[in-house]
């Protein structure tokens, strides 16, 4: 992404400054991975995978892993006091259920209307969807970690989304290397800038419609 | 105890869920592995009008059986009420509903319901009216098929034998058969248990039901019947 | 059903005969609870039990009982080595998915071809079909072992059952106290009549078209 | 080693199981959980025109994706073709048909046709081509759902952690995931494990798999490829 590890780092810190107490968090790969490491001691929060894992913690050292102890993305983790193994239909059963309280992911492109298209580049790659349509469907807060832009300096927040949608009307709230949106009934709202950018910078670099919040903040 | 998920409880503090002509689920089989004293808070309470789901109704003095005998369900969805007489001259009476389904398509669609999955579809019973009779049918390369329903409920009560704080459940031997499923139909999930155990003493390959899907914990106070075997 | 003990014990012994190494019998209740007193030793034979256990083994003695380990009508049993728990739906999956060998299980009537009725006196008795509807349709093997006629001494083998079906065409054989049948695509077979009865005493008992088979034994 | 169920074999015998253009369901997730030993002997033996089921292709030198990135299978079932780019390449190329279901939902089509139930209803993926192609829908009060069948295969092979001689299965942390499913779904079901174990040596509270599923038991010779991670 060519994204200092500093701002990788701070995206993170505020997608984990979503997470409450007792939360059940699905966390994709990327930036979303770094979320464990800007939780408040004493937060007890269950990480899952889907693969079949409630309660993941942090990656073993090297020499320490196990090779039956993976993430979805298939690199070793550990397990946390409480957590527990299932098969991979009781870890979308936790999904599709509702009971997964957030989850936090990357994405190509996110409409005004939370509309995620993470999956699919047509004529490029065409990974397959995995977990990603159940978890933006169905997890109970649909959290995007994405740049502002693409490599080519265009919104990754759209009007309407150029790529294929991973799942309609899903995403809750965006946050970027510029700010952090909610996404409501009413459309997009910005809600806080990150400095030095500002509320103008951010609102050129977005392309749709946004309204700017009462309360926003700059950080 | 460590109490940090604030899942584990008393049954008084957990009273306000349950009210006239709610959906109740509840697992066991026959009375065993059912929730003694969460069934014998609701008797007590004297709520009215439920609709229930579960297994079988029980004996008329075993497990469900207790609050089906006493009138207190306006309907029941199940699989088996020939050991609780009074459930069938309930039902004869026209004072009880009983919706009947096959036991594991039964079991089916309570996971179905806690699984998140809309319903699915059964090929058992198709020739018998009272399986078939409101069900929707659907025709897949020329054979037909049953739309079974995924089931949920309001609550759901169940029994294990032991939890962890966060509710972590593992169950006791034939005790366990429909509780698992019905630990994850539940709006709202309340399980009795044996032993509330520390976090990081249950065997994280030996728990069947994550505590994901458990809302609250309350202790047992074993069973009150006396088991038709006894 | 009047029946004596020796002749409940000869027709559970004749459906024990049907068990064959490493099979996974589903068992009824009443006469077929028995067959397990019948089986040669150094047969491997898995039990199971619509509540979850596979691996059923004999009844405990009285003050050994474990109230969380009961067959699916509710009475203590144990549990043999190699057996296993599961809930009810994994139990069910065995049935469905065909890996149930044999069920031996009562009934009400049988048909010519084999058409099972066992769950439902209308106006009388409406148990509910538990677990026979999926026993009846998806075990390999069908056996019925029930009386040969009802306490008014009408055959309880038919031409078409006048009792509600819990399966068309599902039974493979019959056990009574008279005789062995088996039902074929070409109906139904004597196959074995049980002393001091004659082949004349049963068809004239059985009330449909019965084939006396080339094999006919007695016993 | 005890044997008397009959089970416990080698690889060699079971060769026999293994055609051209058969249908293959594998459990893994991204390899974890993927049987090695199996997997070699399928490649060593040469077989072409597999129609797989499983949960992804893995990376291109681990698990199934060792059969995959030789060209072996004409088509496949699966939801992540993501860490292994010769899949990717094949499909492009027309060389291999994939048929993408969302992750969650091929595990239950999975554990559907594991357990003999003919389909399920979803609402995962209404809106998406890849996910509704070629599906039957029906509606329910007003809603509509895809009909997503049931997934069985003439052999499935899975990886466990431990076998007793009933074959009844445990499995290694995340190892497990689809494997149980993939267990129960075949006609003939393989299992290659780390370790087989006396009978009555499993906790039966702990089996997650029960041997009744399982036809054949080998040990595996544990993994040939080095890890993404390594």
């Amino acid at each position: 992404m060519g994204m200092g590890i500093e701002m990788r780092h701070k995206m993170a810190k505020r997608a984990a400054a979503e997470i409450k107490q007792g939360m059940v968090v699905n966390l994709g790969i990327g930036i979303p991975s770094l979320v464990p490491n800007h939780l408040p001691a004493g937060l007890h929060v269950m990480f899952h995978a889907e693969n079949g894992i409630t309660g993941m913690g942090p990656n073993p050292k090297a020499g320490d892993e196990d090779e039956n102890l993976c993430n979805a993305g298939g690199f070793p983790v550990s397990l946390i006091e409480g957590g527990s193994y299932c098969d991979s239909t009781l870890a979308f059963g936790m999904i599709r259920r509702g009971r997964v309280d957030m989850t936090i992911l990357g994405s190509l492109q996110v409409s005004e209307k939370g509309d995620l298209a993470n999956w699919i580049v047509p004529g490029k790659k065409v990974p397959g969807m995995g977990g990603a349509m159940e978890l933006a469907q169905k997890a109970k807060k649909v959290v995007v970690v994405m740049n502002q832009t693409d490599k080519f300096g265009e919104s990754k927040i759209v009007e309407e989304c150029s790529l294929p949608l991973t799942s309609a009307k899903c995403v809750d709230m965006i946050i970027t290397d510029m700010a952090v949106f909610t996404v409501g009934k009413n459309g997009l709202e910005l809600a806080e800038v990150f400095l030095p950018h500002s509320v103008e910078d951010v609102i050129t670099k977005t392309n749709c419609r946004v309204k700017v919040s009462n309360q926003l903040t700059f950080s | 105890m460590d109490n940090r998920f604030q899942k584990i409880t008393t049954v008084e503090k957990l009273l306000d869920f349950f009210h006239d002509g709610m959906t109740l689920m509840y697992g066991g089989f026959g009375g065993v592995g059912s929730p003694p004293t969460l069934i014998d808070a609701i008797l007590q309470m004297g709520v009215k009008d439920l609709i229930l789901i579960g297994n079988d109704t029980g004996f008329p003095h075993i497990g469900i059986g207790q609050i089906v005998s006493q009138g207190r369900a306006k309907q029941i969805t199940t699989s088996h009420i020939g050991s609780n007489p009074v459930a069938g001259e309930l039902m004869t009476a026209g004072k009880m509903k009983v919706e009947f389904c096959p036991q594991g398509i039964l079991a089916e669609r309570i996971r179905a319901g806690g699984m998140g999955i809309p319903a699915i579809l059964s090929d058992i019973g198709m020739d018998n009216e009272i399986v078939t009779n409101g069900k929707q049918i659907c025709t897949i390369d020329d054979k037909q098929y049953l739309i079974e329903a995924a089931l949920t409920a309001e609550v759901s009560i169940v029994y294990a034998k032991k939890a962890d704080p966060y509710g972590n459940l593992i169950y006791d031997k034939s005790a366990r058969n429909t509780n698992p499923v019905c630990a994850m139909a539940g709006e709202i999930t309340i399980a009795e248990v044996e032993e509330i155990v520390p976090l990081g003493s249950l065997n994280p390959e030996e728990i069947v039901t994550p505590g994901v899907f458990v809302d609250y914990i309350v202790p047992s106070q074993g069973v009150n019947w006396k088991w038709a075997w006894e």
